[in-house]
């Protein structure tokens, strides 16, 4: 190596001591970014959709421009609701964590309403295929948080069993599938989900989410593929919350251009969206959701949102990113602007807000009450441990009713010794 | 009864099962309009129609991938690998998700995917046209494993795997899908038609999966083997007139035990024989598998006959491939041994 | 399946029995598209690189426009040489597999251009990752033809020792990569090649190609992920050929977009070329390999061609495209078109190709000789067939010493009995 | 001597090449600033510079690939897969690429590629953080497969994996990466500090690849184990006070054959322990290559101590571990049998 070397890598922003910057990120004024009709062809769709950003609430709160969902207050409501039903849960599951009853958890703060909007904006009968940091999709079709916490309990009422570990939930009945710990597999198989709906000539539609580190596996690559040659009915999303664990989104590619500008060039529209504006959120998903819905094809969202917490349970931010980064992130936080939002309008109070808080404080409570009775790491009841066999295959075969057999010869043997 | 090569009796398979049940479509590169590389899916295109037979991007991931999707949404998807060989870069949808659906989520969730794909050599392929990767798929669970050895089993085991809800990755031994080969690669090529099995019935039926085949009783010695192999295994014995017992095993995963068991109980010899590598390979299951069940029966050790483990070459194939004269001489070896 | 199915399935422009249909093929004017300088930014490539087409050769053969390569009369006369070579040589070996003499063969008839040009473009260390349809690439960079010859032969010279089928070449001394069996699986070690020049701070750049077809696998989105996010010096071709066996360039993802708009999605400059169009190739190549080269990063280059003949031997393509096809193709043929430049400028005439041609057809034909005195498939010298054993391991180890042991074993054997 | 963990082992064997040799660079998540999520390459970056400690997009496929494009420009990539459960992504490009480039092109072209990734379970990571795919790697030609089961040999086998021109497959059981651990999941932690292998030179040495280690002599029984297990058959041969021979097999291919048919035959009983799925697994090979390697010195069948064949469970993780009870109880099952 006589030369110098001269590979680029890309600069993350501010590492623990520098001082945030956010430079990087192009933020248009909100109500900028024209809305074409989703039956627009791709040609005709103007960059800006991909370069700009999709903002609906301006800097004082006022809904502004043709993106404007022009939601009812119940909608309103609801949505911040379920934004503080995510952000509550999560609280008190890390605090779970910490206290060692659960083996492991992901937060989504600052991310609510990527999840919770898209969600409002789809149909029940729209299939989910989310990634582990959209728990408000979970909570804004209605789950009950005790279910969600038997997961992460694995205790008796565990709807995996105890096969998963916490947070990779799934809810047949609400049509969100199975959460992989294997990143960017549910992209194709939302969008194989989708193809299925456009074979047997169903309406309904599929959305995907991924992260933008989760951008770069094959998978992505896949989906993108099958979704623009089949004009599947299905919505993808990239929430690009800035983080991968430790990496910042320009290893993941996104120096250069936005994600969403990954979709034109398969055929495919992008829309580069304020993640952390709920109503613009709203927008973009409806609009996608109308355009797949009508065989116009699919749609892929960026959501430009920010990872507020730790990666999970078993990371340190501050090994990696400047403190300060969460503070000074530019584009606020979802549940105060919504809240700000409302009560700019008169259709919220301080007051009521937190009584609001209050309650779902109370839910979650009774919710983990409820899920411990079912048992918890430590106590019963649990799940009967033979069904580690089951449902290997649909019939359980031979060889696996030997094996726990087995099994519990050696349960019985080690009583004895 | 019409006679059929395995080309024709796996297409007459996936004819039925997509007349019978509109769920079933296709998917796979040049599958539809062309009929497939190896023509199994020929004119089916053009009577269910372009949505129901699917030509797919090269991306063997979104095959696999998109299919589960389908799988999910209430379809039974057949998915074509153009050729073995090609199967990994879908491996991570097949390992980690596939496999794993059913369990993961209790049972709530499950993809009945069929996943076909030639395998095997003896065709001049060379490294990239010729590989057996089943001791792969074998290893996982959540999936099964199937490798017919003929026209009548081919069709039946592929209904039957169509119709399994748990996923089914299915090889086709290309090396006879228009005909038997024995091992001797200097004798003229023989089609089906003078086979038995080369008689398929035009209607539905199924071959249960998970049960072997013993194809010739014996009393001196067990064969194991699948696929191609099973007529090479047959050749070897008769060229060397010894009284073997060979068992064509058409499912690899989950394996019949029993019936191994019973015939090296009787036999007190086995000799073991695929094509794939050895190291490693599912043969070392079957020998483990063998001597855990039946060890005070061995008169000898299992034998392994297989490729060697070196990728497949172009010029030397016939040194490579498990043929009559090595078979021959494993049988030679066994009968001898102690 | 109540409903009708509505999955979209991209048309095949014309199936046996039909009139052939190219109109789904945009090209523009020769010399229409802008120049911009190699080291623009991104941002400020004009689109038309993408959806236009750089072509220097006008319909009466006059070069016209910024990208004509003012190449001399005698790089066009190797150029031309080059091309007629490998035309030569692919009408020899299918007639070779005719007579059974090889197992199995491909040709690149009508796709000389996209493989001669570029090599010509290249320095002699820059790293070249070819697909199974570059064998032009071989040709520019001087291999006897004889060499070749021998690994199609698997003969005792075969630089392959018997291990590949035909036409699967590689090529240390002159930087050619091995060809795999595997599609695309080039493309990511073309980058990673890249990577390693610029780490070691040398200004070697690296190329590969692949079919559009190709360009479905994961390897495409790894290889542009990486190559975007360190700026690798690699040159990455897409031989858009119309045609993957089968299927249609539609079924790839080609029908609403053409493949060079991929590039930028990922912050990666396209250019769609006219393959057919010798000096548009060599131009598009210098402009990317001048851009790698200076640490500007990578390009994507996309060439319009038609694969003339069939996939390979094994290939029959009467049985789904239009037989007038080939005929119809709009950007006509690589070869005749350089001809015809040159001899308008007076730099060549119809005796000196036919001279040419008959030289050639000589050559090749000795080659052939040549490469039979090494052997051929029915007669000897053979390859040593203990070297079935070597290299699979740098030492051999001790059981693939045995397994060659028992290979010799059962040989012997089989005398005796 | 200093004392070390695995991961300071491991940090310290990449170090050490990193200084020796211009052209080793690291490549994977996270690795670089961050130094890895579990630490094994903390510092390096700062040490040798974002060129040579490279961060990669989560692509393990195109990890693997670039690392191969970089091994032929003559580099010594070292990749690292964040989790084994996440190779699969990655399988084409070793499979039908960095396991055979060599062989396809006659030795003209070969990469050096070194693949570290932490395996195992116990670890309570579920499906998807606790996988023993080694099964899968083993069966390839090609590619070497080595697992340590203490920070002395880590070190000494990651310094000859990167030093091999062969591509290595590097596993590292996460399990023991703090401690050896036992098999017994209620007793406390211990660290690696009291343990003689937690020695470590902090020089350059290396533990030749293909050697397997006697760790413990015996006459009544061979057990053959790798990794966390090396401990754990450790520790029930010493519970059920059995005169085991333990052999730590460190490289799993090619494997050290010699070594083991000496120890068989003097025992003439054998137990093959592994946490990797059982059906089709790698100590298949081993149950087969002993029978056929000893079988006349065999008196009971070759038992396997294996993960179940199911997932790895979140919840009863220590029902599918193979705990020393489970292994307690093999033992005395092996030497009953007649
Ligand atoms: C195939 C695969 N590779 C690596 C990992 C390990 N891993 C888990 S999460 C993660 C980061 C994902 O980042 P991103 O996609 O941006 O999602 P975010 O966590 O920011 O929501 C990584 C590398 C994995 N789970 N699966
Ligand atoms: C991974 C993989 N999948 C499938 C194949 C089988 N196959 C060989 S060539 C080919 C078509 C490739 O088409 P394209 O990339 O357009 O290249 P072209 O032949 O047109 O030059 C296919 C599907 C393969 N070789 N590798
Ligand atoms: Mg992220
Ligand atoms: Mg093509």
């Amino acid at each position: 190596m006589s030369r110098k070397p001269r590979l680029h890598i890309p600069p993350a922003p501010a590492r623990p001591g520098a001082d945030p910057d956010f430079s990087y990120i192009d933020i248009v004024e909100a109500g900028s970014v024209p809305r074409p009709d989703p039956h627009t062809r791709l040609r005709e769709i103007p960059n800006s959709l991909i370069f700009d950003m999709v903002r609906v609430l301006d800097d004082a709160h006022a809904p502004v421009g043709p993106w404007d969902p022009q939601l009812d207050p119940e909608e309103l409501q609801a949505g911040l609701r379920f934004m503080l039903e995510t952000r509550l849960y999560d609280d008190h599951m890390l605090r779970m964590h910490r206290q060692g009853k659960i083996s492991f958890y992901m937060k989504s703060r600052g991310e609510e309403a990527v999840s919770v909007a898209a969600a409002m904006a789809l149909r029940p009968g729209d299939m989910l295929f989310p990634s582990y940091r959209n728990q408000g999709l979970q909570i804004s079709r209605g789950r009950n948080l005790a279910d969600l916490m038997n997961q992460c309990l694995s205790n008796s009422a565990d709807m995996c069993k105890g096969r998963q570990m916490p947070i990779m939930y799934h809810w047949r009945r609400g049509n969100i599938f199975s959460i992989s710990g294997n990143l960017t597999t549910q992209y194709p198989q939302a969008v194989g989900w989708a193809m299925a709906a456009a074979i047997k000539g169903e309406d309904d539609i599929a959305a995907s989410w991924i992260g933008e580190g989760s951008s770069a596996e094959a998978d992505f690559h896949h989906a993108m593929t099958f979704a623009a040659v089949y004009m599947a009915p299905v919505v993808l999303n990239i929430v690009n919350n800035q983080y991968a664990i430790s990496t910042f989104q320009g290893t993941a590619g996104g120096e250069r251009r936005p994600f969403a500008a990954r979709g034109p060039g398969y055929g495919i529209p992008g829309i580069r969206v304020d993640g952390n504006d709920f109503l613009a959120v709203y927008a973009a998903t409806t609009w996608a959701a109308e355009r797949a819905r009508a065989g116009t094809g699919p749609t892929l969202i960026e959501h430009v949102t920010y990872r507020v917490d730790a990666h999970s349970t078993s990371d340190d931010p501050s090994r990696y990113r400047s403190k300060a980064e969460p503070q000074a992130w530019p584009l606020g936080d979802p549940v105060e602007r919504l809240k700000a939002h409302m009560i700019k309008f008169g259709q919220w109070s301080e007051s009521r807000h937190e009584a609001l808080v209050a309650e779902i404080t109370e839910q979650v409570a009774s919710a983990w009450e409820e899920a411990c009775s079912y048992g918890t790491m430590a106590e019963g009841p649990f799940l009967d441990k033979n069904e580690l066999f089951e449902d290997v295959y649909r019939d359980m075969p031979t060889h696996l009713i030997q094996q726990r057999e087995q099994m519990l010869e050696v349960d019985r043997w080690g009583e004895e010794n | 009864m019409p006679r059929m090569n395995m080309v024709q009796a796996l297409n007459s398979a996936m004819d039925i099962m997509l007349d019978r049940d509109q769920n079933v479509v296709l998917i796979g590169q040049d599958i539809g309009y062309f009929g497939g590389v190896f023509r199994c899916t020929d004119g089916l295109q053009r009577k269910y129609g372009e949505h129901r037979v699917i030509d797919a991007p090269i991306a063997e991931g979104g095959i696999v991938g998109s299919a589960i999707g389908m799988g999910v949404n209430g379809l039974r998807p057949v998915a074509e690998i153009q050729f073995a060989d090609y199967i990994y870069p879908g491996c991570d949808q097949i390992i980690s998700e596939l496999a794993r659906l059913r369990y993961r989520t209790a049972g709530d969730f499950y993809a009945p995917v069929t996943i076909r794909t030639p395998c095997g050599g003896g065709i001049r392929g060379g490294q990239t046209h010729s590989q057996s990767p089943e001791g792969i798929f074998t290893h996982l669970c959540g999936v099964k494993v199937v490798m017919p050895s003929n026209p009548y089993d081919a069709k039946g085991l592929l209904i039957a795997a169509i119709e399994d809800d748990d996923p089914v990755i299915f090889f086709e031994p290309k090396r006879i899908y228009n005909g038997p080969f024995d091992g001797e690669p200097d004798k003229p090529a023989v089609p089906w038609s003078n086979h038995e099995k080369g008689e398929v019935p035009s209607d539905y039926y199924t071959i249960p999966i998970g049960r072997a085949d013993v194809v010739r009783e014996g009393e001196e010695v067990t064969m194991l083997c699948y696929g191609t192999m099973v007529h090479v295994c047959l050749a070897a014995a008769q060229a060397m007139d010894v009284d073997a017992e060979v068992i064509d095993l058409r499912t690899l995963s989950p394996l019949d035990v029993e019936t191994i068991r019973q015939s090296v109980e009787k036999t007190g010899r086995c000799v073991v024989v695929h094509e794939a590598t050895r190291f490693s390979g599912y043969g070392a299951e079957l020998a483990a598998t063998v001597q855990e069940t039946c060890f005070y029966s061995l008169e000898a050790p299992i034998l392994r006959v297989t490729g060697w483990d070196t990728p497949y070459p172009h010029a030397f194939e016939w040194d490579y491939f498990p043929t009559k004269k090595r078979v021959s001489k494993a049988l030679e070896d066994v009968l001898e041994l102690a």
